[in-house]
C-alpha cells in the first residue's frame, strides 16, 4: 500500500542508476540516518552510544570490507582480523611520528597501509582458489598477528606491548583518548561509516563492482571477455583491506582507546566471517544486519535473564549464549541461506503487495 | 540474403588463421594437426562429432588452451600463446556450450561487464560515481539498451540471470559477447537445447549480428539444417582431425563426412 | 516457508528493539561491586577459581556482618572470557550504576581501562596485574596493583636464584631463562630481568610461547634443554602452565630451578604433572588451605549454605584464595572510605581515598581472621603498590606448601624503574591528566 | 653474509653437533605430526563423504575428551565412561546429520561451512554448561595408558621417549590401518567409497545418503575421541586445544582434501617442519614462529602444487 513503485517513472539512465532509485528507499534511509546522527546522540545513554553503537559500526564496516572480498569477489578470508590489526597499528605509528597531522586523516590513511599488506598476502590468490586461498589468509593473520608482538617499533617499545590511544582533537574537541566523548566518537565513527558505505555501494554499482562479481561467478568467463583476474583480485584485496584497516584503526581509537595484539587474533577473522555469511553474502546492507545480529544479540542474551528475574550466573549465561548463536547460525543457514538480506528483500516484497496476499 | 556474397567472403581478407594446431591433455589427443581459416565478414561453421575437439578447437583460439603444435594468426599477428584476456581485449568474443553468464547478476550488469574493456574511469572516479563516472556509465547504459533491444530481453533486465530460462539466458550470454563489439564471435552451440522457435529466433540473431555489425562469426553447432541455412563455410572436425572443408554443400557431399556421421569404422 | 521467515524478522527485531531497554535503576542503599570474571574461554582454568574466591569473600560479608559498616555489597559478576573487548563492553554495562571499584582480571582489559578511570571517576584495582608502572600514584591516581608488582616478582625470583647459588656475586655468567606467554602479561617483566642481568652479570634466555602454541610447546623446551639455563622464571597464564610444567619434566629439567609467577602457581597448573612436578615452586603472597577464621567463615555462611559455586573441596586452592584476597583488598579499601569520609554509602572517589590510604596491619589481619592468611599491606599517594613480601610455595605432588620466609622485593631497583616507565607512558600519552586529587593524611 | 651463514650453515652444524637433540626433534615433530594427521583424518573423513568442510572437527577432539573426563569426574568407570562417549559421540553424529546436514542438503559448499562454525559454537556452549569451562587432567592411567618415559642414552646425550607419545603412534596406526581396512574390505566402506564418486552409486549398493552421513560423523567423532585422549594426556583437556585443530589446515592443504595417506603425510611433513624450523631457526627470529611457520609451508607448496600432495591435477573445462 505504501511501499510502493508503481508510477514511479524514470527519465533517465541516471535516474535509473542513483543509489535509492525508490522515493520509499530515499524517506527510509532519510528516517534511519537521522535517528542515527539526532535522536541516538541525544537520547542515548553512554552505554548506547558506547558500547552498543559504535562498536556496531565499526564491526559493520570491517563487515562490508570482508563482504566486497568474499561476498562479491567470492575470495575467502580469515585475515580479517589481521587486516584490522594493521589499520590500527598503522594509525598509532602514523599519529605519534606525525602527532600535528588531524586524527581523521591517519584513520583513513591507515587503510592504504593495510591495502598494501592485503594486496601482498592476496598475491597467492591466482593460483589458489577457495578453502585453499584460505589457508593463505591464515598465515597472513598468523604471521600479523606474531608481527604485532614481536615487532616493538610498532607500539613504539611500549613495555606494557600495547599500544595506547594520545589525544587529538579536532577544532579544540577531543576525539580520541579518554577525555573524549563517547557522542563525539560515535558522530565520527558514524560518519566514516556512512560515506565509506555510501563509497562501496557506488562502487559496486560501477565497472569494478561488475568485474569483481563476475570473477565471483565464474571467473573463466569473466576471463574471457577481457577481465585481468590477478589485478581484479589484487584490487578486491587492496580495497576490502582498506575498508578493514579503517575499521581497524576506528577500533582502537574510536572505541577501546588502546589495544593489545591480542585484540587481532583469529577470533575477530572468524567473527566478521560470521558477520558476512548472516547478514547475506554480496549485500551491503546485510553487512549491517550481520554485525547487528552477531554482535548486539549476545548483549541482549545477557540482559534477558535479567530482566525476566531468572537467577542466572554470569557463566551460565555465557554458556547459553554460545549455545544460542550456535544455533541460530545453523538456522538461520537452514531457513535463509542467503542470510538477512534476503530476509529484508522477501519483506520489501511483501510490504510491495501488502495488504494484498499477492 | 546475407550481406557480402559468397564471392566476396572467397576472395576476402583471412581474420584468423590456424596452422597445424595440435593439442593434448596428457596422452590423449584433443585436436591433431589442423589447419583452416576464418574469413573477415563470413560465418564459419565447425561441425563434428560428439568428441570431435571442436569446443577444444574454440579454447585454443581464445587462448584459454596453449595448443603444443602450431600456430594461430589473427588480423596478422602469429602467437602460440595468449592469455584469455588479451584474445579479449584483440576483439575475440565467445558464448558456451553451457551457459557461462554471472549467474548472480542480473541480465542487465552481464552485459554491461561485457564492456568491462570498453570502459576507463579508474578507482576514484568510481568510488565518487559522479561527473565523468556518471556520463560514462550512462553512455555505455545506451549501448547496452541497444543491445537490449535488439533481443527483446527489455523485460528481464533487471532478473538475476539464474532465474532465467535456458533460451533466455543464451539470448543473454549473446547480448554480453555483443556488448565487447568483437571482430570475431565464435558460438558454442548457440541453440543446444532449445525448441523450434527459439532455434528461429536465435538463427535470426546470428545472421543480423553478421549483417548489421558485420562481425565474424565462427559457430560451433550439431543441427545440420540451421549449419547449413547459416554458414557460408563448414569445416570438419573427426577425432580431432580435420575431415572436411568447404561450403555447405561440398560438405553435405563429402564421403568422409557422412562416414563420420553414419559412424562407420576407420 | 514465507510464514517462516515472518517469524524471523519478527524475532530480529524484537531483540534489536530489546537493547533499548534501560537498565533496571539501582537501589542506593548499598554498595554497588561488580566483578570481572572469566569462567568461559580457554583461560577459565585459573579464572573460575578467582572468580569464586572473590564473590565468596564479599558474599560472607553480606551473610555475616550485613555488609561493610552496615551497608549491604551488591556484586555482579560480568563474565569477559579474558577478552579485552567483551571486558570494555563489562566496563561500559556498570559505568551508570555507580560502581566503587573495578577488578577487570585481566591485563589487556586493564590496560583500556587505565586511561577511562580518571574520567568517570572509577578507581580501577589489578591486584599484582597489569601495568606494572601505574604503582606510581603520582601519575596513577586512579589506578592501584597492590600488593605486588611483576616486576618484584621477577626481582625475588632473581633473588632467591642468587640466595640458592650463594650471593648475587655468584649469578655471574650463569644463564637465567623466562619462559612466557607471548603476549603484554607474559613480557613484562622483560626490562626488569635485562635491568638485572646488566646490573649481576648473568645471561637473560627468552622463550615465548604463542597464544596459540599453549599447548604445544615441545620445541620451545628442546631449545630450554640446549641452552641449559640454571633457572628458569614461568610467566604463563591459563592452559599454558600446565603444559609447560609438564615439558619441564619431560626434559628432566630440575624442579626446583623452574619458579613461577603467583598466577603460574594454581593447583590446576602443577596437578596435571602429578609427581613430576613435585619441587616446582611459584610465588605467592597469601597462604593457602582453609585454616583460618575466614575461610572457615566462607565455608559456614556461604559455601555450606549452597550460596556459592565453588565445588566444596576446592576451597583454600592457591587460586580461590587469592579471588579471597582480592575481596578483601576491596572491603578494606570500602572500610577505610568510610572511616575517611564518615559516610555509610561510598562512591567511587571515596573508595580511590580508601585504596590510597590502605593500612591493613598484623592485628586488622587478625580482626578480619586472616592472622598469617597475607603479610600486612600498606599503601600511600604516591606509592599504590607497596612493593610487598612475597614467599615461595612449593607444590607437594598433591598440594602446595610455603616453603621459604617472605622475601622482600628489590625495591630499589624496582622503584626507579616504575617511576621512569610510568614518566614514558604519560610523556607518549600527550594531554595525560595531572594528578588533582588531594592527599589524605595518613590515619 | 652472518646472516646467510646464520640461515645456511649453523643450524646444520647444531644438527651434526647434537644428534641427540636432531633426533629428538625429529621425534617431537612425528608425534606433534601424528596428532595433526588425526585430525585432518576427521576432516578428511566428512569431506571425502559428504562435501562438508567440517570446521567442527577440532571441538570435536575437545567434546569428546570433555565427555569421557567429565563422565568419569561424575564417577563413571573409566571403561564405562569411553563407551558412554562412543555412545555420545554417535547420537552427536545422529542429531547433526538429522538436524543439520539434512536440511542443508545441496547448499553452496560456503554454507554448510558456515553451519560447522555454528556447530562449534554450540558444541563449546554445551560443553562449557555441563562439564564446566576448567581444564581437566586426561584420565589416562584409568584408561590403561603407559605413563613415564624411557630415556635412551646415546648420540652423546639423550632421547628421552614418553610413552605415552609412543602409544600414540601405535594407536594412530591401528587407526588408520583398520580405517583403510575399512575402507577396502567391508559393505559400508565401499559404499562410502563410492558415495564420495557419486551419489547414485551408493544408493545402488543399497545404503541410503543418510545412512552414510551418520557413519561417517561417527566414524569421525570415534578418531576426534581418539585424539582427544592423546592430546588430553600430552597436555590437558581445555578449549585452548580447538586453536591447536586449526593447524590440521595446512595438512589437508598438503594432503589434499580427500586423501587419507595424504592427511598422513601432510601431517607429518608439518609437524616435523615445524618443529625443526622452531627449533633451529626460530631463535634467529625471537622464536615463536610455530604460530605461523605450518601456513608458510603450506602455502609454498600450493603454489608449486596447487592440487595437493595426492591431489590429482585439475583440467579446467568450459
Amino acid at each position: 500500500m505504501f511501499y510502493r513503485e508503481a508510477g514511479q517513472y524514470k527519465t533517465s539512465y541516471a535516474a535509473d542508476q542513483a543509489t535509492f532509485p525508490i522515493l520509499q528507499d530515499r524517506i527510509g534511509i532519510g528516517i534511519i540516518l537521522f535517528v542515527a546522527a539526532v535522536i541516538i546522540p541525544l537520547f542515548g545513554n553512554d552505554f548506547l552510544l558506547q558500547a552498543v553503537m559504535t562498536p556496531f559500526l565499526v564491526f559493520a564496516l570491517a563487515t562490508i570490507g570482508l563482504n566486497l572480498l568474499t561476498g562479491y569477489t567470492g575470495l575467502l578470508s580469515l585475515g580479517t582480523g589481521a587486516f584490522m590489526g594493521v589499520g590500527a597499528y598503522a594509525c598509532y605509528k602514523l599519529t605519534t611520528i606525525f602527532p600535528d597531522v588531524n586524527i581523521i586523516v591517519w584513520i583513513v590513511c591507515s587503510g592504504f597501509f593495510s591495502a598494501a599488506v592485503g594486496v601482498l598476502f592476496g598475491l597467492p590468490s591466482l593460483r589458489i582458489k577457495g578453502f585453499y586461498l584460505a589457508v593463505a589468509t591464515l598465515a597472513a593473520q598468523f604471521f600479523l598477528s606474531w608481527c604485532f608482538i614481536r615487532v616493538p617499533w610498532l607500539y613504539n617499545y611500549n613495555v606494557s606491548g600495547a599500544i595506547e590511544v594520545p589525544q587529538r582533537s579536532l577544532f579544540g574537541i577531543p576525539v580520541t583518548g579518554p577525555n573524549s566523548a563517547p557522542v563525539t566518537r560515535y558522530l565520527i565513527v558514524l560518519t566514516i561509516v556512512v560515506v565509506m558505505t555510501w563509497l562501496a555501494s557506488n562502487l559496486i554499482r560501477g565497472r569494478i563492482g561488475r568485474m569483481w562479481m563476475a570473477v565471483r561467478d565464474m571467473d573463466i568467463a569473466a576471463e574471457l571477455i577481457g577481465i585481468r583476474l590477478l589485478n581484479t583480485k589484487l584490487l578486491a584485496f587492496a580495497v576490502s583491506s582498506f575498508y578493514c584497516g579503517v575499521a581497524g584503526a576506528m577500533m582502537v581509537f574510536l572505541w577501546y582507546g588502546g589495544a593489545e595484539a591480542d585484540v587481532f587474533s583469529i577470533n575477530q577473522s572468524f567473527t566478521i566471517l560470521f558477520m558476512v555469511i548472516i547478514g547475506g553474502l554480496g549485500s551491503l546492507v546485510g553487512s549491517f544486519f550481520g554485525a547487528a545480529l552477531i554482535y548486539i544479540l549476545p548483549i541482549i542474551l545477557r540482559f534477558v535473564p535479567a530482566e525476566l528475574g531468572v537467577p542466572l550466573n554470569a557463566a551460565t549465561v555465557e554458556h547459553l549464549t554460545f549455545i544460542i548463536v550456535g544455533a541460530l547460525i545453523i538456522v538461520f543457514l537452514i531457513v535463509e541461506p542467503h542470510g538477512l538480506a534476503r530476509l529484508w528483500q522477501i519483506a520489501k516484497q511483501k510490504l510491495r503487495v501488502w495488504p494484498f496476499p499477492y | 540474403m546475407r550481406a557480402p556474397s559468397e564471392s566476396d567472403i572467397a576472395a576476402g581478407e583471412v581474420l584468423l588463421a590456424v596452422e597445424n594446431v595440435s593439442l593434448s591433455f596428457g596422452g590423449v589427443k584433443a585436436i591433431r594437426d589442423v589447419s583452416f581459416d576464418i574469413r573477415k565478414g563470413e560465418i564459419r561453421a565447425i561441425i563434428g562429432p560428439n568428441g570431435a575437439g571442436k569446443t577444444s578447437m574454440l579454447n585454443v583460439i581464445n587462448g584459454f588452451y596453449t595448443p603444443q603444435e602450431g600456430r594461430i594468426t589473427f588480423r596478422g599477428q602469429t602467437r602460440n600463446k595468449m592469455r584469455p584476456h588479451d584474445a579479449a581485449a584483440g576483439g575475440i568474443a565467445r558464448t558456451f556450450q553451457n551457459v557461462a553468464l554471472f549467474r548472480g547478476m542480473t541480465a542487465l550488469d552481464n552485459i554491461m561487464a561485457g564492456r568491462s574493456l570498453k570502459m576507463h574511469r579508474g578507482l576514484f572516479w568510481q568510488l565518487i560515481r559522479f561527473g565523468p563516472a556518471m556520463a560514462e556509465e550512462v553512455e555505455h547504459r545506451l549501448r547496452v539498451e541497444e543491445i537490449i533491444d535488439f533481443l527483446h530481453i527489455q523485460h528481464i533486465r533487471k532478473v538475476p540471470v539464474g532465474r532465467l530460462p535456458y533460451g533466455l539466458q543464451k539470448r543473454v550470454e549473446l547480448g554480453r559477447a555483443l556488448a565487447m563489439e568483437p571482430d570475431l564471435l565464435l558460438l558454442d552451440e548457440p541453440m543446444a537445447g532449445m525448441n523450434l522457435e527459439e532455434k528461429e529466433d536465435m538463427s535470426r540473431f546470428v545472421l543480423d549480428v553478421n549483417q548489421h555489425y558485420g562481425t565474424t562469426i565462427a559457430l560451433i553447432e550439431h543441427d545440420m539444417g540451421v549449419v547449413m541455412d547459416l554458414s557460408d563455410r563448414v569445416v570438419v572436425l573427426d577425432y580431432g582431425q580435420k575431415i572436411a572443408d568447404g561450403t555447405p554443400d561440398e560438405v553435405k557431399k563429402n564421403q568422409a563426412v557422412i562416414d563420420a556421421y553414419l559412424g562407420v569404422a576407420h | 516457508m514465507q510464514k517462516k521467515h515472518l517469524v524471523l524478522g519478527a524475532a530480529f527485531a524484537a531483540l534489536i528493539g530489546g537493547v533499548f531497554v534501560p537498565p533496571p535503576a539501582q537501589a542506593q542503599d548499598t554498595i554497588y561491586i561488580p566483578l570481572f570474571t572469566y569462567r568461559t574461554g580457554p583461560f577459565a582454568g585459573s579464572g573460575i577459581p578467582i572468580a569464586n574466591g572473590m564473590a565468596d569473600y564479599l558474599n560472607m560479608l553480606n551473610e555475616r556482618d550485613g555488609g561493610i559498616g552496615g551497608v549491604k555489597l551488591q556484586v555482579e559478576e560480568c563474565e569477559t572470557g579474558y577478552d579485552t573487548k567483551k571486558g570494555v563492553e563489562c566496563y561500559e554495562s556498570v559505568k551508570s550504576k555507580k560502581p566503587v571499584v573495578i577488578n577487570p582480571y585481566s591485563t589487556g582489559i586493564t590496560l583500556q581501562l587505565i586511561p577511562k578511570a580518571a574520567v568517570d571517576k572509577i578507581p580501577v584495582l589489578s591486584m599484582a596485574y597489569g601495568l606494572s608502572a601505574s604503582a606510581d600514584g603520582t601519575n596513577f591516581p586512579w589506578v592501584f596493583n597492590p600488593p605486588v608488582t611483576y616486576w618484584d616478582g621477577a626481582s625475588v625470583f632473581v633473588k632467591y636464584a642468587a640466595q640458592k647459588e650463594g650471593g648475587f656475586d655468584k649469578l655471574k655468567g650463569k644463564k637465567l631463562g623466562l619462559v612466557h606467554l607471548d603476549a603484554p602479561y607474559g613480557k613484562e617483566p622483560i626490562p626488569l630481568l635485562e635491568a638485572l642481568a646488566k646490573e649481576y652479570g648473568f645471561e637473560l634466555k627468552l622463550y615465548p610461547v604463542p597464544a596459540s602454541e599453549m599447548q604445544n610447546q615441545s620445541s620451545l623446551w628442546l631449545n630450554v634443554r640446549r641452552d641449559r639455563p640454571d633457572w628458569i622464571y614461568l610467566q604463563g597464564w591459563g592452559a599454558m602452565n600446565p603444559t609447560a610444567v609438564k615439558e619441564a619434566a619431560k626434559i628432566n629439567f630440575p624442579m626446583d630451578r623452574l619458579i613461577g609467577v603467583w598466577w603460574s602457581g594454581g593447583d590446576d597448573d602443577a596437578r596435571p604433572a602429578g609427581d613430576g612436578a613435585k619441587g616446582y615452586s611459584s610465588l605467592d603472597f597469601h597462604a593457602v588451605g582453609t585454616d583460618f577464621p575466614v575461610i572457615k567463615d566462607i565455608q559456614k555462611y556461604v559455601v555450606d549454605k549452597g550460596k556459592s559455586q565453588v565445588q566444596k573441596e576446592k576451597v583454600g586452592e592457591n587460586l580461590y584464595n587469592r579471588g579471597v584476597y582480592n575481596s578483601m583488598l576491596v572491603a578494606e579499601a570500602i572500610r577505610t572510605a568510610q572511616q575517611l569520609t564518615g559516610k555509610k554509602v561510598v562512591t567511587g572517589e571515596d573508595v580511590r581515598r580508601g585504596l590510597e590510604q590502605l593500612n591493613i596491619t598484623e592485628d586488622r589481619l587478625k580482626e578480619m581472621g586472616a592472622a598469617g592468611f597475607a603479610a600486612p599491606v600498606r599503601t600511600s599517594c604516591t606509592d599504590h603498590n607497596g612493593h610487598h613480601k612475597v614467599f615461595m610455595a612449593t607444590w607437594d605432588g598433591t598440594k602446595w606448601v610455603k616453603s621459604s620466609d617472605w622475601m622482600e622485593p628489590i625495591k630499589d631497583k624496582v622503584r626507579p624503574l616504575i617511576e621512569s616507565a610510568a614518566k614514558t607512558y604519560v610523556e607518549s600519552n600527550a594531554g595525560w591528566p595531572k594528578r588533582t586529587e588531594p592527599c589524605d593524611k595518613s590515619s | 653474509m652472518d646472516v646467510l651463514h646464520h640461515i645456511f650453515v649453523d643450524p646444520f652444524v647444531q644438527m651434526a653437533q647434537a644428534p641427540d637433540l636432531l633426533v629428538q626433534t625429529l621425534w617431537e615433530g612425528l608425534v606433534g605430526g601424528i596428532l595433526y594427521a588425526l585430525i585432518a583424518l576427521g576432516f578428511v573423513l566428512i569431506f571425502k563423504a559428504s562435501g562438508v568442510f567440517n570446521f567442527a572437527q577440532g571441538i570435536m577432539v575437545v567434546f569428546a575428551a570433555l565427555t569421557l573426563v567429565g563422565l568419569h569426574e561424575k564417577g563413571v568407570p573409566a571403561y564405562l565412561a569411553l563407551a558412554l562417549t562412543i555412545l555420545v559421540m554417535f547420537g552427536l553424529a545422529f542429531s547433526v546429520e538429522r538436524l543439520m546436514l539434512r536440511p542443508l542438503v545441496n547448499q553452496p559448499d560456503i554454507i554448510l561451512f558456515m553451519a560447522t562454525f555454528g556447530l562449534t559454537y554450540f558444541l563449546i556452549g554445551l560443553g562449557e554448561l555441563i562439564f564446566g569451562g576448567e581444564p581437566k587432567v586426561m584420565i589416562a592411567s584409568e584408561l590403561g595408558l603407559p605413563k613415564g618415559s624411557i630415556d635412551l642414552n646415546m648420540l652423546g646425550g639423550f632421547i628421552s621417549l614418553q610413552k605415552i607419545d609412543i602409544a600414540a603412534t601405535i594407536i594412530a596406526s591401528v587407526m588408520v590401518v583398520s580405517l583403510a581396512v575399512f575402507f577396502q574390505k567391508t559393505r559400508i566402506g565401499r559404499a562410502l567409497r563410492a558415495v564420495a564418486d557419486s551419489h547414485k552409486a551408493a544408493l545402488s549398493v543399497g545404503i541410503s545418503l543418510e545412512q552414510i552421513w551418520v557413519i561417517v560423523w561417527f566414524t569421525a567423532g570415534i578418531v576426534a575421541l581418539a585424539t582427544g585422549i592423546m592430546w588430553g594426556a600430552r597436555s590437558e583437556v581445555s578449549f585452548a586445544l580447538q586453536i591447536i585443530a586449526l593447524k590440521a589446515l595446512p595438512v589437508l592443504i598438503l594432503g589434499g582434501f580427500t586423501s587419507i595417506p595424504g592427511a598422513i603425510v601432510g601431517g607429518l611433513i608439518i609437524g616435523i617442519g615445524e618443529k625443526l624450523g622452531e627449533f633451529y631457526w626460530g631463535p634467529l627470529l625471537g622464536s615463536g614462529i610455530e604460530s605461523w611457520l605450518a601456513y608458510f609451508i603450506a602455502l609454498l607448496f600450493l603454489l608449486f602444487r596447487p592440487q595437493g600432495l595426492f591431489g590429482e591435477r585439475i583440467i579446467e573445462r568450459i
